[in-house]
């Protein structure tokens, strides 16, 4: 039995647990459900020892303990699959394990490590190319290190931080009935997750946590996806609907790619072979695929960071003309932090990322600053951008609002063409609903929208079109009317 | 032939040999400190400290192997105060390693002064006293093999302490868990805190290590391949190091070649100004007119070209010069 | 950078609040700091520039030595600087001139060019420069021609070597130093025309590349080597000692040539050390400073040779009769006979 | 290496540059140094007293001692531009001694060899704008490979120092050396040539206010045009610099040209307003350029203070070994060095502090979809 008793943690005025318990028993799957910041990550550092408790206790086995370091929590039994893998790119699957595993600095075990990882993965009926460097392998294979990596720590509680988070339909139906096997033998599950459906499908009990206090704790059973989201959000989820009315696709089209192959150099890789795609003034063309399978060869193409080794892309001449290395409409990159936003800069200055060039935030090559305040502050509250003030850097700024910073640079003139990669990850439902009503209040002023997503159900909410990528070439071109299962089915090659 | 080598190739390997050692040296040092993320650009300053600490160590207890713990101790000592500032202060890295350059600069120069100053007020020579400086060591039996003995064999005690450093390193980093460690710590800290190792402990350490090797290889270079010491008298090889490190791309092999590659460029340019006066031979002879600047500058303009034909772009360890915990701006 | 603002509201608080006593405190400081300046004495003033180090073991070294030497016989007030660039020293000789020192001496070629300058600017300063070639109006030019001095090694180098492969080893080519090689070229030429000298140039402070070069040279067969590296010849010294131990007698020895400095007693090859080019440079230093008392001072070139007994060859005491056969003693000598009235003229 | 540009900049980039503060640390930094020091060599058996007034007076006390310091601080302060634009763009210039020289030896060139005719209003121009240019392409060898041939700058920068180096002296032993002299040194420039002093009986040139002109001329640039926000964007961040349309790679050849011509200016100023010939030995204000530039913060502004206080020091240190004092000249780097790392100390300790005081209100979670876990969260 692992169980908690009134933890409650507090960052100086800011109180992120309040007496929250909970207990999970071995051979059982737990919930804990929460949006960004409700206390949920807080929770699990607090049990894998990261953070320490002002009040409360924990006990595994009827045992009170203290968990004063990862190590500690490791010797306890408490494997911890985090959100951002803890995963060293450079090192193999083996050596990773070995990290996380080993003790002491001696030899690496590599034939125990081996003959233990085996006996995890053929249980669980997994592959794993133990050789092959992590930063190579795909998110849910990654996903499947972590969680290899807690059970050959002699794990009997795992956690998983928002598992499904980066996975495919299928992949997260196999990840969800691995985990129901490795309760079936007797390990305690904890499955964090804002995903309800998720939630209720594999937990008996959960905990829903809002501002670090509990709404619920108890049985799965009699709750409905809605009053789950009710609790968890303290409010009702307005359905995210696309309007009947609205300009709709054109048939004119803005951009196409015609027989577009790039990659493959010397060192294999992701390709792009002979894709076809073109895209409508007025519509949303959704792009599904598990990563890897040749979306960022597309991102790069089309952005023009990369050369197509054949084929060509064809923009509407009205939008200028397509030179090389210049996209010239809106673009919301997948990694917000490395590619969206200069974390160090100020919000003003984020926002004035593209515009800044243009009449008449500058004038001959002399910026205007008095300009760049007017209309940083008038994206700041159109777009509902929660900052100290204009002239904090950015990375200060919670996930939500980032995003919201990105999305006002690139969103506010309202751009013919929109390129977004996963504009959603990472955050947390409010945001979400909000970053996809921007797209969809783009498609209807007439944008016309590619969206990479791997977040499927939000992909086919607001598509128009969804093409899916896998192995380089575009499937098919499907309606959202298409059943997921399709699509998802697409999305594995099968 | 008049050294004890048989052949130009057989004195060029050995002089290469002899004088990359305190290339590679510092380099491996330099290079498991930047494995866990810590770059010291202060190198060529800690191999000075270890010059002058090790020459006036062993010239006042007239031991050698005093000068050469004294400059280890002194290299750890000055890596520890870098290393304070870095970790625990939070400084910036590089300007900390460019004020630590010119810290060890100053000192040197100044305990080099106050030392002379001290000389003369006793009356005492300023020399190495014959037992306080290292000589070359044959191992025995190994030595007389043809060709690979006179290169291998005949050297200075660093140099094999240095080889053995160097397959060393190169075993804990393909084969243990410390290596797995050390390149964790400058690959992804948040993994390291995730498996229990103290972050900012192990950068400690390895910065004292990569110290320590700094200032034996200053040891070599004072007490072991020349006997003296002056003002300045690494001359840009920390620098060197620096660049070979990148050029190696972070692996101990690769910097071990290039460490010999530029050592075997500085003979050789050293060797074709002796030749075109000695050998007879009319290419040589022609080589006369040839400005000797020319030949001093051969072996950067030959690191250049190799760069030039050779370089990949390699990133580096993707927490290198960054503070740990990271702070939100 | 988060709490700039709060940090700048803090020390601009702070600021104000103290200013005035600040600004007191500043003044006083000020104050006391001009008032503590001593007048200048009325005794003779020299000074000395170098642009190495002091440590240096050679030219620098010993030029500093010398001032102080004649300082202390002659009374006067000596002041010493090192590690001045040609950049800045004409900073540096402006600051004498302006405290009205009575000779400054420069002590390199590069100082020439700086010291034409500012004498050119007036004041009762004298100027001289150590170790250039050139003339230049109001500037007594302290050649230090150790090229006689090298002839002289040349004739014994070439008695000395077995292999007939001599070697030269420069920190930089500078005026003396190719004073050096030619003269060592011209006397080894003049026992045997057919000799081979090798040159080569490394650095001053760098006695590891200094070593090698050294190394290099005995690799080659050459077995004498003539240097002037100053500070760095402690690793030609530690070359050569290597390469005399290995061979312990069974082939013929290597030997270096000293310069600057009477390199005669080093520890490391004293053995192999024949002899050395020498400047005795407190001799010059007192003559310039004499001539600046009594008021003859005249600029121009003062050759500073031989014939002065400022530059001379000094050979090896404790080799003479063994390695310095009596043949090579009277070459020696006699080619010091023929340097001295002129019957070979170098350069 | 992409690595720089991330590590290099992240921690220097307050909002504009916050003056009073850096300047308190400063204040505080030295006055601890001096203590130090002055304890020091106290203990090894110097009189303080006599050191701090002479250094004072030697250094500031009247106008011809603060011409000298100027005069000092003029090169230190070009070549601490070389490394702090180049800096702040993200391309780790080390390259300015390189620069330094290679500019310096093509105004030499210039007005002593090809054309020595000219009259000087064409030929000091002329002078200053070819070595600007030398040192700026000389910059953009390294920017060039590592375009083309993947190079590191770091790297390529340091290997063309000795390159430079090596290739003056060859220049002033061979085609450019003086007649008559075995010295590898120029010729004297003709007087007419020289840059006009402005302060009689001192080396003050005019190129002394203008190297602080060109200072405030690129902290303008760099706080007010597009081109210094696009050059710092870049530096910060490439990827996102890169999508939103700038054109990084473009900009910091530019900054590496600026950069580069930047430290042949300071070549060029000291040949021509100083020295008046060049020797093969020109002083190392390319490699003190690097310090100048990290303890200024990379701002102009902050690098003129800089370079001051370095020249202060550096004529200070000068008077004090000139004295019968025989300070070794080695105290002047160590008081340097050891004011570098105090600031350095003072600064992070200041900004932990306050980052500590300040970050907390900025976590607290408001009712807002998206807010901020408390720190260490790991969200």
């Amino acid at each position: 039995m692992l169980e908690w008793f009134d933890i409650s943690k507090r960052f100086g005025a800011v109180t992120a647990l309040q007496g929250v318990s909970f207990s999970i028993a071995p051979g059982s799957v737990g919930g804990i459900l929460g949006e960004n910041g409700a206390g949920k990550s807080t929770l699990m550092n607090i049990l894998f020892g990261l953070l320490h408790p002002d009040a409360g206790s924990l006990r595994v086995d009827g045992r009170v303990v203290l968990v004063r370091s990862p190590r500690a929590a490791r010797r306890l039994g408490l494997g911890m699959v985090h959100q951002n893998f803890k995963l060293v790119d450079t090192l193999s699957v083996l050596e990773n394990i070995a990290l996380a595993v080993g003790r002491g600095p001696g030899l690496i075990p590599r034939r125990r490590l081996r003959r233990q990882v085996q006996h995890w993965t053929d249980q669980l009926g997994w592959r794993l190319d133990l050789a092959e460097p992590v930063g190579r392998l795909t998110v849910g294979q990654q996903q499947r290190v972590e969680i290899i990596k807690a059970l050959c720590a002699g794990g009997r509680w795992l956690i998983l931080d928002e598992p499904t988070a980066v996975l495919t339909p299928q992949e997260t139906e196999n990840l969800l009935d691995s985990l129901r096997a490795l309760a079936r033998q007797g390990m305690g599950v904890i499955f964090i997750s804002h995903k309800l459906a998720e939630v209720r499908q594999i937990c008996a009990q959960v905990l829903i946590l809002r501002h670090g206090r509990t709404v619920y704790a108890g049985a799965t059973a009699g709750l409905s996806v809605q009053a789950m989201a009710q609790k968890m959000i303290g409010r009702s989820l307005e359905p995210l609907t696309r309007a009947a009315s609205g300009a709709g696709p054109s048939p004119q089209p803005r951009l196409e790619l015609r027989a577009v192959c790039a990659g493959g150099g010397r060192r294999g890789g992701e390709t792009l072979q002979r894709v076809n795609l073109s895209l409508q003034a007025g519509e949303i063309h959704g792009i599904a695929g598990v990563a890897g399978h040749g979306q960022d060869l597309l991102v790069r193409c089309l952005l023009g960071a990369l050369r197509p080794t054949s084929g060509e892309v064809w923009l509407d001449p009205a939008l200028g003309h397509w030179r090389h290395r210049v996209w010239p409409g809106a673009c919301i990159p997948e990694d917000r932090r490395r590619e969206g936003l200069i974390e160090t800069l100020s919000v003003q200055s984020n926002l004035m990322l593209k515009d800044y060039r243009r009449r008449p935030f500058s004038v001959l090559g002399v910026c205007r600053f008095a300009r760049w305040r007017q209309r940083a502050t008038e994206l700041v509250e159109r777009f509902d951008i929660r900052c100290r003030d204009l002239s904090a850097p950015v990375g200060t700024l919670s996930g939500g609002n980032q995003q919201k910073v990105v999305l006002a640079r690139e969103l506010a003139d309202t751009p013919p063409l929109i390129l977004a990669v996963n504009p959603t990850r990472g955050l947390d439902v409010g945001a979400t609903q909000f970053v996809l009503r921007q797209l969809l209040a783009a498609r209807y002023a007439g944008a016309a929208i590619l969206l990479i997503h791997s977040d499927l159900d939000e992909l086919l909410s607001i598509s128009d079109r969804v093409s899916v990528l896998y192995q380089g070439r575009l499937q098919a071109t499907a309606w959202p009317a298409a059943s997921r299962d399709d699509i998802g089915r697409l999305m594995l090659g099968v | 032939m008049s050294l004890g080598h048989e052949s130009l190739a057989e004195f060029l390997c050995w002089q290469t040999l002899s004088a990359a050692t305190p290339l590679m040296l510092a380099g491996i040092g330099e290079l498991v400190g930047e494995l866990t993320g810590v770059i010291d650009i202060g190198i060529e300053g800690l191999m000075l400290i270890g010059c002058i600490v090790a020459y006036t160590a062993a010239a006042a207890t007239g031991q050698a192997w005093m000068g050469l713990g004294a400059a280890a101790a002194a290299g750890m000592a000055s890596a520890a105060l870098f290393a304070g500032v870095v970790l625990w202060g939070r400084a910036d890295q590089i300007v900390a390693g460019a004020a630590l350059n010119l810290l060890a600069l100053g000192l040197s120069a100044t305990l080099w002064s106050l030392y002379q100053n001290h000389c003369a007020n006793l009356g005492l020579s300023t020399h190495l006293p014959r037992g306080a400086g290292y000589d070359l060591v044959a191992v025995p039996g190994l030595s007389h093999l043809p060709f690979i003995g006179p290169v291998l064999f005949d050297q200075y005690t660093l140099f094999y302490a240095t080889l053995l450093l160097a397959v060393g390193i190169w075993w804990v980093l393909r084969f243990t868990r410390l290596g797995l460690m050390i390149r964790a710590l400058g690959e992804s800290p948040e993994t390291c805190v995730a498996c229990g190792i103290p972050v900012r402990l192990g950068r400690f350490l390895a910065a004292l290590f990569a110290g320590g090797c700094a200032g034996a290889a200053g040891a070599f270079l004072s007490i072991m391949r020349t006997k003296a010491f002056a003002f300045d008298m690494t001359g840009g090889q920390g620098f060197m190091v620096l660049a070979l490190v990148i050029f190696g791309r972070w692996a101990i092999g690769p910097l071990v070649l290039g460490c010999l590659f530029f050592g075997a460029l500085n003979s050789l340019q050293q060797i074709l100004q002796t030749t075109r006066y000695t050998l007879a031979d009319p290419w040589m002879h022609a080589l006369r007119s040839v400005p000797f600047e020319f030949f001093q500058m051969l072996p950067y303009v030959a690191a250049l070209a190799a760069l030039a034909l050779l370089s990949r772009r390699h990133p580096g360890p993707r927490a290198l010069g960054q503070p740990w915990p990271q702070e939100v701006a | 950078m988060i709490g700039s603002n709060v940090e700048r509201q803090m020390t601009q608080a702070a600021f104000r609040r103290h200013r005035r006593e600040a600004l007191l405190l500043a003044v006083a400081a000020l104050i006391a700091l001009v008032a503590a300046v001593r007048p200048a004495r009325a005794t003779f003033k020299v000074a000395l520039i170098c642009s190495g180090s002091f440590t240096d073991g050679g030219w620098n070294q010993q030029g500093r030595a010398a001032i102080v030497r004649v300082g202390r016989q002659l009374h006067l007030h000596v002041s010493a600087v090192e590690h001045v660039s040609p950049v800045r020293a004409v900073n540096v000789m402006r600051d004498y001139l302006m405290e009205h020192y009575n000779l400054v001496i420069g002590h390199g070629y590069e100082f020439l060019m700086p010291a034409a300058e500012i004498a050119a600017e007036g004041g009762s300063t004298k100027f001289a420069v150590c170790g250039a070639d050139q003339a230049q109006p109001h500037i007594a030019t302290l050649a230090f021609d150790l090229a006689g001095p090298s002839y002289q090694l040349g004739v014994l180098a070439a008695l000395l070597t077995k292999s007939g492969k001599l070697g030269f080893i420069g920190g930089q080519a500078i005026p003396s130093v190719v004073a050096c090689y030619r003269g060592f070229v011209a006397g080894a030429r003049s026992i045997n025309p057919r000799i081979t000298v090798a040159q080569a140039y490394t650095s001053w402070d760098q006695p590891a590349l200094s070593r090698s070069q050294a190394e290099a040279f005995i690799q080659q067969g050459i077995d004498v080597i003539y240097q002037n590296v100053d500070a760095a010849s402690r690793g030609v010294f530690e070359a050569v000692r290597r390469a005399d131990e290995s061979r312990a007698g069974q082939q013929s020895p290597v030997y270096v040539f000293g310069s600057n400095r009477n390199q005669n007693n080093n520890t490391t090859c004293g053995a192999f050390t024949p002899a050395s080019a020498v400047i005795h440079m407190g001799l010059a230093f007192r003559r310039l400073v004499r001539a600046v008392q009594r008021g003859n001072f005249k600029p121009g070139v003062v050759p500073e040779n031989m014939a002065d007994g400022v530059c001379v060859a000094v050979l090896n005491p404790r080799l003479e009769g063994t390695v310095i056969t009596a043949a090579m003693q009277r070459a020696v000598a006699h080619a010091a006979e023929r340097l001295r009235n002129g019957k070979i003229r170098l350069r | 290496m992409a690595a720089p540009q991330a590590w290099f900049l992240a921690r220097r980039t307050g909002r504009g540059f916050d003056w009073i503060v850096t300047l308190a640390q400063a204040v505080a930094a030295c006055a601890l140094v001096l203590a130090l020091v002055l304890t020091g060599l106290a203990v090894v058996g110097y009189s303080p007293v006599a050191i701090v007034t002479r250094w004072a007076c030697g250094a500031a006390g009247g106008v011809y001692p603060l011409t000298s310091s100027m005069v000092e601080a003029c090169p230190l302060l070009l070549t601490g531009l070389a490394a702090g634009l180049t800096f702040r763009a993200g391309v780790l210039n080390i390259g300015a001694q390189g620069q330094f020289l290679v500019g310096a030896v093509t105004a030499v060139g210039l007005t002593t060899r090809w054309l020595p005719a000219a009259a000087p209003l064409v030929a000091i121009p002329l002078a200053i704008a070819a070595g600007a240019l030398a040192g700026g392409l000389w910059a953009l060898l390294a920017s060039v490979l590592e375009r083309y041939r993947a190079v590191p700058v770091v790297l390529s920068t340091i290997l063309l120092n000795f390159v430079a180096l090596y290739l003056i002296r060859a220049l002033l032993h061979g085609p450019l050396q003086a007649a008559g002299t075995a010295a590898p040194q120029s010729p004297l420039i003709p007087a007419r040539d020289w840059l006009g002093v402005l302060i009689p009986l001192s080396s003050f040139h005019w190129g002394v206010p203008a190297a602080f002109l060109v200072a405030v001329g690129f902290w303008w640039f760099n706080t007010h045009t597009t081109w210094g926000f696009e050059t710092f964007a870049g530096g910060l961040n490439p990827a996102a610099a890169n999508l939103a349309g700038i054109p990084v790679r473009a900009r910091q050849f530019l900054i590496m040209f600026l950069g580069g011509g930047c430290a042949g200016l300071a070549g060029v100023f000291q040949v021509l307003g100083v020295t008046h010939f060049m020797t093969a030995s020109f002083g190392d204000y390319g490699y003190a350029g690097i310090a100048v530039a990290l303890l200024g913060r990379l701002n102009p502004l902050g690098i003129a203070l800089a370079a001051i206080f370095f020249g202060l020091l550096d004529v200070g240190s000068q008077r004090v070994q000139e004295s019968t004092l025989a300070l070794p000249q080695g105290v002047a780097d160590v008081v340097k060095a050891l004011v570098i790392l105090f600031m350095l100390l003072l600064g992070a300790y200041l900004a932990r502090r306050h980052l500590q005081v300040t970050s907390l209100p900025e976590a607290a979670p408001p009712a807002s979809a998206g807010a901020a876990g408390p720190p260490g969260s790991g969200n």
